[in-house]
């Protein structure tokens, strides 16, 4: 019910932030308020209403970690950057197994994500615990690369219960 | 206060088409990344510049530049948007290009062929 | 100087339509359109901008969701030959 | 109408460089033989002028092209394509340069069309002499919708809205028919994965 509630404010959010029509004309906001309850609904039946569909206890720890996250894109951003304006071409890609120590599917997807977002790392393929990742440079993939991004990634979407 | 808002105010249309600008010449330099990196798993980090750092900067940017706070939220949708997606959409790509059997480069390039093969 | 940044992100796409003209397998056609997407939802923006009517960023929302779709779309059809089949593997049922 | 100095300039150089575009692609999709890349550029074509409509102020429609061409029209050719071959068979003679005259007789004919249109945004022209003010002006007060296109389609002209939402749903579900995006070629596929685990033909392409 909890997740059923987030979902309709976001949605709200979503319809209000996107048409900017607060009147609340009945043609209008009528429209709106069946696009809302029909997403709802949609969301019910394909029986996603749950901890991953619906995120949004977590918030507050998830924003913090994004901030945390964009800095880390920037740093990572110059380093692509530069390998692709060098005038000789200067890389050495490899392929790194990852793992991490996330248990729940959202930590696992929010880590990969996050591996994917950074520029010069994507992640490939997840199998258990671990993460095929491919990176432009080996060095930036080394042993202890993600410790940091997987700590961070597990807290923000788990909590510290099950560190 | 009021002559901070009004040099903020003076400032920002400048500010804001700097950052547009430096965004759409990152989205040049990521698309000049993939045309020279020599194979497909390479190609994917240069673009992968476009839709974080090119993207954050001109959505930004355009923020800096909007009349109305309506604008500056669907300027957020859009940012929202881009970052849940684009991860997603570069991970199903490379996922599928591995399973596929498309085998990456490894090791270092680079000195010998300089051009997009 | 925004139209300057317009003119640099259609040179952008220009580039990138070499990429998808000639990318030597299918994944690099894919990644070019993907990217070409990405690159044209902010020219969007940008026009609107420069056309001084901003409200045109509904068309980039909707192109952000286009693009998403149908890049797993193509994705999902090149492995499956079909739309309905989960991306996900199948043998491996993922922990709720 | 224009926000910042030189927008002008960048519009017509925006527009100008579109529609180069659009001709690169175009050449591109008539010249190539793999029906994939065909569908991918087709998609990239469609984006294109969706992009190019906005820079004509024509919303709505680069609306409709980025849903429609963009979106599904590249679903329904890759669902086309598991039905034929891979890559077209190279015409020859004759096939090849009657195409090509219709066409240009039929550009001729348009853009010999354009010379009797009225300038861009002219305010004395026809359209916006006529009965648009009227709707311009109506639409509003009786409607309260802020976009009179929208009102138009959906209130004036509501019945005729609702018989093309029939055919184009009639269309659809044509299509899905004959492609068979249903139960028939999922089984195809389970069975067909059953049999081998990966495909491995696809990867790479002529």
């Amino acid at each position: 019910m909890g997740y059923f509630l987030g979902l309709i404010t976001v949605l709200i959010a979503l319809w209000l932030g996107l048409s900017w029509d607060y009147s609340l004309k009945p043609v209008i906001a009528s429209l709106g308020a069946v696009s809302i309850v029909l997403s709802a609904v949609l969301a019910y039946r394909f029986d996603i209403l749950d901890r991953e569909g619906s995120p949004y206890g977590r918030l507050i720890q998830l924003m913090g970690y994004w901030l945390w996250l964009i800095v880390e894109i920037f740093k990572a951003n110059w380093v692509v950057i530069k390998a692709c304006l060098r005038s000789t071409l200067d890389i050495n890609p490899a392929l790194v197994k990852v793992k991490t120590g996330c248990e729940s599917d959202l930590a696992r997807t929010v880590f990969a994500n996050s591996i994917t977002l950074t520029p010069g790392t994507v992640s490939v393929e997840i199998e258990g615990d671990k993460i095929l990742v491919h990176a432009l440079y080996e060095e930036a993939a080394g042993p202890g690369a993600f410790d940091e991004m997987d700590r961070r990634s597990r807290e923000a979407s788990d909590g510290r219960r099950k560190s | 206060m009021t002559e901070v808002m009004e040099f903020w105010n003076a400032f920002r249309p400048a500010l804001g088409s700097a950052l547009v600008l430096v965004g759409a010449v990152l989205a040049v330099i990521g698309t000049v990344g993939v045309l020279r990196f020599p194979d497909f798993y390479t190609r994917l980090h240069a673009a992968s510049v476009t839709d974080t750092a090119a993207a954050t900067l001109a959505i930004v940017g355009m923020a800096l530049l909007a009349p109305s706070l309506a604008i500056v939220v669907k300027l957020a949708v859009v940012w929202l948007f881009l970052f849940l997606t684009g991860p997603t959409s570069s991970h199903a790509l490379a996922n599928a290009a591995h399973t596929a059997g498309l085998q990456p480069m490894i090791g270092r390039l680079g000195e010998d062929d300089g051009g997009s093969q | 100087m925004i139209g300057v940044a317009a003119l640099a992100l259609i040179i952008a796409i220009a580039l990138m339509l070499v990429r998808a003209l000639s990318g030597p397998t299918l994944y690099d056609r894919v990644l070019a359109v993907n990217s070409l997407g990405t690159k044209i939802i902010l020219l969007l923006g940008v026009i609107g901008f420069l056309t001084g009517r901003p409200d045109f960023l509904d068309i980039s929302i909707l192109y952000a969701l286009i693009n998403f779709v149908a890049t797993i779309a193509i994705l999902k059809f090149f492995r499956y030959r079909s739309f309905q089949v989960s991306l996900t593997r199948r043998d491996r049922g993922g922990s709720q | 109408m224009t926000g910042f100095e030189g927008a002008t300039l960048a519009i017509d150089l925006l527009n100008i460089t579109l529609l180069t575009i659009l001709f690169v692609v175009a050449i591109a999709i008539a010249r190539l033989r793999s029906l994939f890349a065909i569908v991918m550029l087709s998609g990239i074509y469609s984006l294109v002028s969706a992009t190019w409509f906005v820079a004509l102020d024509a919303v709505d429609v680069a609306f409709t092209e980025a849903a429609v061409g963009a979106g599904i029209s590249t679903a329904l050719f890759l669902g086309a394509m598991v039905l034929t071959s891979r890559t077209a068979k190279a015409e020859k003679g004759a096939t090849k340069i009657v195409p090509l005259l219709v066409v240009i007789a039929t550009g001729a004919m348009l853009i010999y069309a354009t010379i009797d249109l009225p300038g861009f945004g002219d305010p004395n022209s026809p359209a916006n002499t006529g009965v648009g003010v009227d709707f311009l002006e109506r639409t509003y007060p009786e409607i309260a919708i802020p976009n009179v296109v929208t009102a138009v389609l959906a209130s004036y002209r509501g019945f005729d809205t609702l018989g093309e939402v029939g055919v184009v749903f009639a269309a659809g579900l044509a299509v899905t028919l004959l492609l068979g995006f249903g139960e028939r070629s999922l089984g195809a596929t389970v069975r067909r994965e059953d049999r081998e685990s990966t495909p491995n033909k696809d990867e790479t392409e002529s």
